[in-house]
């Protein structure tokens, strides 16, 4: 009897087997169709990283402002050739000689939970970024704010500190965003994990490392996005992005590796959308850390980095050598700087010059990109050439971020996303005590230049300013610029619609299916 | 059989209170302070005296342990410290789908084996076993993240049969879902069912040389017959012990398998959480697989009580 | 002709990897329906390999090289496998020397008892199960309804072996093959074993082909008796005959070692040194190293067989004169 | 069964064996003969590979070459180069230096810790013995060992020292129960009653008899452990938490290679393969080993 009931049970799992292994079969043919048939009215869109937040407020990621910008609105956004356009403030005025910004809001606005929009929503936003307890990022970019004041229900005025030009550019990034103030204080810590914005979608679900879900916002303000849902999938490897890219599961993908790019270009089911970036990569130096600290080896560092070399065979062309922070795309470039080639004796001499044996520092590179890896090597082994020995770690890549904020690294292989104001991309990184000074940087000069190129509004001025800033800083070397991205959206030739905005980011509202 | 019974669960109860510390022990008592571990070396000091306070790091070493252990139990692993999540809710997020991945591979690995096994011993020597023998030393020595490239290599990028990495969740499209599952499934699943091949030979083989086998010809039987009816259990019996006890190398190859094709599961969480030096979350994850072994083996213990009446008397088995 | 098994001319031998060994050489005996037919020899002498052949079980490697294995006039030596396991456990059944590990430790008794007439006889399990308790109890197995649904370990040897005698004779077959059947058994369930073998023999009206060592047994049970050394016949014939006027050294040597009630002898003789290892077997005759009437020529030329009265394989009785000098043979 | 049609002549006269039934029962060990003599030799090169890898090696490993990257295997270039112009077939040998290195000294520590222990354990026995060593050995097998490697590497930090002494511990409970299951098994032999009954010490007689009788299967177990401390090694490099760049390490030049999969495979496939087969010749070599000191299958 017993043994009579192990045989069936043994026959069991065998058919259940069986069962599987067909079913495995035969959905392996219906799959193609089902994927490739996947209704219009979803988007799945794949992204390089995953992002570490989704509150504005909180994000020190650029990939964050990719699915920012379907769930928020900002007060003003950019058009596709970076001019300021209103959003959520249907007009401003600057006053007081650039000191107090008034803002008049879109009365028809609310927020995903139902709070109504308003300059209320707007005074608590901007509150919660200059409440120094809340730790935003967004303080160094709006610091300049003293004073946020609600004039009417749909007006509100901003006052400044001291004049600020860059601040309606910052204002088209996370800074403008507008987050429910009722979700905000229900949330509390958790927000991150509940976010509810103005924008076109609402946040369905998230699973880590696996997917963002939002689905159209039924009570959106503006033009109803043509595409109900979009999921938005991490992919860290650019070869797993890519090939997800190729074989249909995704429709468009935020970045790909530029060795890919020859590639998509010739694959007939897929496009490339290329836009000059406005952010730089380099490496920071820590100008605390010996041997660091010693201006000598950092513009030796400066000197024995082959950029053309590390754009020729890492990024195949598709990048430009970079000399300074601020891109050729940037009307305040600095062209003047044309060290691209690596001077590997007047290095040499300068390590010598330094007068310190067995010069040695740690390089971080984030893990997990294969592009920085090889970057890694390619300054070690050009860097061994002059003297100095590099050792690389891995380290991943939020870990990295946060070791760069508390000053916990010799050197880390770290850029910026750039903003579309000079200002935006550079101040934070090389003003004493900036909110990007990794390096712990600090040039009286080059504070008193950032903070004047604020204030002038004369742009030829500014770009002077800029241009000796840019000769500081070479000078000076505590960042080494290396190269600037260009940005490159590959997507199906089925992706319509999708527009190409200079601040790299997807604004999905836009895009539709064929 | 009670008694059998007891006396396993007691030894589990041991082990697996072992393991908790170990677990805890891994995190509390490698040189240097958790907190300033946590935090990074240059954290605040006040930042790095809140969280010790936090986490009771103040109190002696076996009062942590038991406020620990007692949150274990009651469902608190802690917090993440990247987002303040319950560790409990991140594993549970991720529990199903390595739990997926780990019996398709196995389901495989089942499924090669037994035939593989079977006609190995039973035609030994034959050209089959000379195949089958291969496999299995291949099998075993393939390291699973360069099966996977291939894999990705052959099947995505040159042939174009299956996607090369991702997931769906089953609920959600079930039929994706699986065929996601296809690749991972004997990534994984090689390694085991090379070594359950080579066990079910040699347990075969043996078992083919015993009398009661030569009675199974004797009365009458094919082939065939003694060899489902007769050797097949009695082999099983050895090789089901192995395949208890390969649990946890086969937990171990889950974590690579799912960082390379991209399947959201413990295994990619474990190597995220140790990358992002996510203490909390490694450790929940960890006691968690751990756990999982124990309970697993206790589990295959019992079910051999089961099929072999031998250890049914008493307690005293072999 | 009333013979069930007649074996003729039969040789085995095993292969190598180097060659081979031949382990059976051209024996030849017949058993009569209802007959009883002993083998008997010291250990190593091919006994149990005869009985394996007989049922097409040889061990690996073994393979019969010459002669035929006829049952009730055909020849299953040459059968394949299938047709011979419609044979087996029908026809022709065995048990054996182990009843400890003969039985499948999985399996419950019923099971295996009542599997050899599911696969024989298109029977209903239930009419299986009856049939299997009816035999269990035939061979003496108390309370078999409960035994049925136990598991070998839970059983003596004793029993064990009485359950072998059921599963090898819940068919009824022609023939049954006992290995050394109560050689692993206590001294006092022996007997029993024995008898019940004995019985069940007239019961069934089967032959008997007992392998053994124990002369007394022989004595006791065997119409025929074979007598083996070093995988040849030395001696064949009716058992009272044999027994009563032994002609082969060697088969005098075995019955001289059975101790005797009536006697009073000090020390029983044995036969000195042991059976050759197939690897040196003498040229001539196989027990020349330990016959003590060994002659010269029995260490070059195979003995002729000789049947007065019943058959012997030896040069002392060779109505050739062989005794003076070496004969007109030549050296191999 | 159907036999085959050639057969069928001589199974009129050849009887054959239910049991084992091909002829050429010694074919497959002979087979695994042949192959554990393959299996040494090339454990012998992979040696030689590692000792002689300066003089081998037709180019500098760490040397990138801008002009000659992602180059197919060549006459140059046998494996070809990688994403910097490396030569890969310098880097491969280069890398079984990492590789030797990484399975021998992690084996070793294993042993080290292992055998002492165990044999104890074993001698001994009792509560030590029965609660606490053979528990904590059943602890330490309840985890994923490449969870524990990872997750002790990551504690000390990624390096392949780190990784190698987190791989040593993590098979060390391997050696602890084989010693101790040996040694139990030797305490009953008639030698240790006999040593012990002429008066030598416990340790003299745990040194001098019992150990030289464990040692075979130790040797067994710990060549096979090579095998697995090499997958490990590269298991942890690849994911980043073994060798550091530059240094050539198998693990970590196959993760470097996945990326440019379909651009340039080789990147990957080589050093794939070399881990490949040096485990699948250490595990043939270590059956070999078995199977020679085994005298049951003799």
């Amino acid at each position: 009897m017993k043994a009579r009931l192990k045989g069936f049970m043994f026959l069991g799992v065998i058919l259940l087997l069986v069962i599987a292994s067909g079913c495995g079969g035969n959905k392996g043919n219906t799959s193609s169709s089902t994927t490739t048939n996947q209704s219009t009215n979803q988007l799945v869109i794949g992204l390089d990283n995953d992002p570490p937040q989704l509150d504005p407020q909180k994000s020190s990621a650029a990939v964050d402002r990719q699915v920012f910008q379907s769930i928020y609105n900002t007060l003003v956004d950019i058009d596709v050739n970076g001019k300021i356009v209103p959003e959520l403030a249907t007009s401003w005025k600057i006053t007081n000689g650039g000191k107090v910004y008034t803002f008049n809001l879109r009365k028809d606005v609310k927020f995903q939970d139902g709070t109504p929009f308003n300059a209320k929503a707007v005074k608590f936003n901007f509150d919660r970024e200059l409440d120094p307890k809340s730790a935003s990022p967004r303080l160094s970019e709006i610091g300049s704010i003293s004073k946020v004041t609600v004039l009417s229900p749909y007006q509100v005025q901003v006052t400044l500190k001291q004049p600020f030009s860059p601040l309606l550019s910052i204002l088209t990034d996370r800074a403008g965003m507008m987050l429910s103030p009722t979700a905000v204080k229900k949330e509390g810590a958790n927000f991150s994990n509940h976010p509810v914005g103005t924008g076109p979608y609402k946040f369905v679900e998230r699973v880590k490392q696996d997917h963002i879900t939002v689905k159209a916002f039924k009570g959106y303000w503006g033009k109803k996005p043509k595409i109900q849902t979009i999921v938005y999938h991490p992919y860290a490897d650019g070869n797993v992005r890519l090939t997800n890219l190729t074989s249909g599961n995704v429709d468009l993908v935020n970045t790909i590796d530029y060795k890919d790019i020859d590639r998509v270009k010739k694959n007939p089911n897929l496009k490339v959308d290329e836009k000059d970036a406005i952010g730089f990569q380099g490496i920071v130096l820590n100008v605390h850390q010996a041997p660091l600290n010693n201006v000598k080896i950092r513009q030796a560092i400066n000197l024995a980095i082959d950029r053309e070399s590390i754009a020729k065979v890492i990024f195949h062309n598709y990048v430009t050598p970079a000399t300074s922070p601020l891109p050729v795309s940037s009307w305040a470039h600095d062209s003047s700087l044309k060290q691209t080639t690596a001077d590997t004796a007047a290095a040499k001499k300068l390590v010598q010059e330094s007068g310190l044996k067995n010069v040695h520092f740690t390089l971080k590179i984030p893990a997990g990109s294969a592009q920085n890896q090889q970057l890694g090597q390619m300054v070690q082994s050009m860097l061994k050439k002059v003297g100095i020995n590099v050792k690389l770690e891995m380290v991943e890549f939020g870990t990295m971020i946060q070791q760069g904020t508390e000053h916990n690294f010799d050197a880390i292989n770290l850029g910026w996303s750039g903003r579309m104001d000079p200002d935006g991309t550079i101040y934070s990184w090389f003003i004493t005590k900036g909110g990007n000074n990794d390096m712990g940087y600090s040039n009286a000069n080059v504070d008193k230049w950032l903070n004047q190129a604020r204030t002038v509004s004369s742009k030829q001025e500014r770009t002077q300013l800029y241009h000796k800033i840019s000769q500081q800083l070479w000078k000076d070397a505590p960042y080494i610029s290396i190269y600037y991205p260009n940005d490159y959206k590959a997507m199906k030739k089925s992706v319509q619609g999708f527009q190409h905005y200079p601040d790299t980011m997807i604004r999905p509202e836009t895009i539709s299916l064929k | 059989m009670l008694l059998y019974i007891a006396r396993r669960f007691f030894l589990m109860i041991v082990i697996l209170f072992l393991v908790s510390i170990m677990v805890f022990g891994l995190i509390n008592i490698i040189p240097g302070d958790p907190a300033s571990l946590m935090l990074g070396q240059e954290a605040t000091p006040q930042a790095l005296a809140s969280l010790r306070q936090n986490l009771g790091l103040n109190d002696p070493l076996y009062l942590q342990y038991i406020h620990w252990v007692g949150g274990v139990l009651q469902g608190n692993l802690g917090y993440s410290l990247s987002d303040h999540t319950p560790v409990l809710n991140i594993l549970l997020s991720k529990i199903p789908v390595t739990l997926e991945l780990t019996i398709f591979a196995f389901l495989l690995a089942v499924l090669i084996a037994v035939p593989a096994g079977i006609i190995s011993a039973v035609h030994k020597g034959s050209v089959w076993d000379y195949v089958t023998t291969v496999f299995a030393l291949s099998g075993v020595s393939i390291p699973a993240f360069w099966l996977g490239i291939l894999l990705i290599y052959l099947l995505s990028l040159t042939l174009g049969w299956l996607p090369p990495s991702g997931y769906v969740a089953f609920a959600q499209n079930p039929v994706r879902n699986i065929i996601l599952m296809i690749m991972p499934s004997i990534a994984l699943g090689i390694r085991l069912s090379a070594q359950l091949t080579r066990m079910l030979r040699s347990s075969l083989l043996e078992v083919m040389q015993s009398d009661y086998i030569r009675t199974g010809y004797a009365k009458g039987l094919l082939e065939k017959a003694v060899v489902f009816k007769h050797a097949l259990r009695n082999a099983m019996l050895p090789v089901l012990t192995v395949a208890g006890l390969e649990l946890s190398s086969f937990l171990g190859g889950a974590v690579i398998t799912e960082t390379i094709f991209a399947v959201p599961g413990l295994g990619q969480l474990i190597v995220n959480a140790i990358l992002t030096r996510d203490f909390p979350v490694v450790q929940g994850a960890i006691l968690f697989m751990a756990f999982a072994v124990v309970i697993v083996n206790f589990l295959v213990d019992i079910a051999y009580s089961l099929l072999d009446p031998r250890i049914s008397l008493g307690g005293a088995s072999k | 002709m009333n013979d069930i098994l007649s074996v003729n001319h039969l040789s085995i031998g095993f292969d190598h990897s180097y060659g081979h060994t031949s382990v059976i050489d051209d024996i030849s005996f017949n058993i009569e329906k209802g007959q009883t037919l002993c083998i008997v020899g010291e250990s190593g002498c091919g006994k149990s390999l005869t009985s394996l052949a007989v049922m097409g079980l040889l061990p690996s490697g073994g393979r019969i090289h010459d002669g035929q294995i006829v049952y009730k006039g055909q020849d299953i030596s040459r059968k394949s496998q299938k047709e011979l396991s419609e044979i087996r456990g029908k026809e022709i059944s065995m048990i054996f020397q182990e009843p400890m590990t003969a039985l499948n430790p999985l399996h419950s008794i019923g099971y295996q008892v009542s599997e050899v007439l599911r696969v024989h006889q298109k029977v209903s399990k239930h009419e299986a199960k009856e049939k299997a308790i009816e035999m269990l109890r035939l061979v003496g197995i108390p309370s078999p309804e409960k035994r049925f649904a136990q598991y070998p370990h839970e059983l003596s040897g004793g029993m064990r072996q009485r359950v072998m005698i059921a599963m090898a004779l819940i068919c009824h077959p022609g023939l049954l093959v006992a290995d050394e059947p109560t050689t692993a058994l206590d001294v006092t369930i022996q007997a029993q074993i024995l008898e019940l073998i004995q019985n069940l023999k007239s019961q069934f009206d089967m032959a008997l082909l007992l392998i053994t060592h124990d002369l007394g047994v022989v004595s006791e049970t065997a119409d025929k008796v074979v007598v083996m050394y070093a995988g040849q016949v030395v001696e064949y014939g009716d058992t009272k005959e044999l027994f009563t006027e032994p002609k082969h050294p060697y088969t005098k040597g075995l019955i001289n070692s059975i101790p005797k009630m009536d006697e009073d002898t000090e020390v029983l003789p044995t036969i000195k040194g042991s059976v050759p290892s197939p690897d040196e077997m003498p040229m001539g005759c196989r027990f020349v190293t330990r016959c003590p009437f060994a002659m010269e020529i029995c260490s070059k030329i195979k003995p002729p067989k000789i049947t007065d009265g019943h058959e012997v394989h030896c040069w002392l009785y060779s109505s050739e004169d062989v005794k003076g000098e070496n004969p007109s043979v030549d050296k191999v | 069964m159907g036999e085959p049609q050639l057969q069928s002549e001589t199974v009129n006269r050849v009887q054959i064996n239910p049991l084992r039934k091909k002829r050429n029962k010694s074919y497959s060990k002979l087979m695994k003969n042949k192959l554990a003599v393959c299996g040494g030799i090339f454990v012998v090169l992979l040696v030689v590979l590692a000792v002689f890898a300066p003089l081998l090696a037709p180019f500098d490993p760490t040397k990138q070459n801008y002009g000659q990257i992602l180059k197919p295997p060549s006459a140059t270039h046998w494996f070809g180069t990688d994403t910097l112009g490396r030569d890969l077939l310098s880097r491969i040998i280069f890398g079984a230096q990492v590789s030797l290195k990484a399975g021998l000294i992690s084996v070793g520590i294993a042993l080290t810790i292992g055998i002492p222990l165990g044999m104890i354990s074993g001698y001994f026995r009792g509560f030590w013995d029965e609660f606490i060593i053979m528990r904590v050995t059943d602890a330490m097998l309840a985890f994923p060992s490449l969870v524990l490697a990872l997750t002790l590497a990551a504690v000390l930090g990624p390096s392949l020292n780190h990784a190698m002494i987190a791989i040593g511990l993590v098979f060390t409970p391997y050696f602890i129960r084989l010693a101790r299951g040996e040694v139990l098994a030797q305490r009953e032999r008639e030698y240790v009653s006999a040593a012990r009954a002429s008066g030598l010490r416990n340790f003299s007689i745990m040194m001098r008899h019992v150990f030289p009788n464990i040692l075979g299967p130790l040797i067994v177990q710990a060549t096979l452990n090579v095998a697995s401390a090499i997958i490990a090694e590269a298991s942890l490099s690849y994911l980043g938490l073994g060798t550091q760049p530059p240094t050539p390490s198998w693990g970590a030049m196959l993760a470097e290679g996945q990326g440019y999969i379909s651009q340039a495979p080789w990147i990957s496939i080589f050093p794939g393969l070399f881990i490949f087969l040096a485990v699948i010749s250490i595990n043939v070599f270590g059956d070999g080993i078995h199977d020679w000191l085994d005298p049951k299958l003799k």
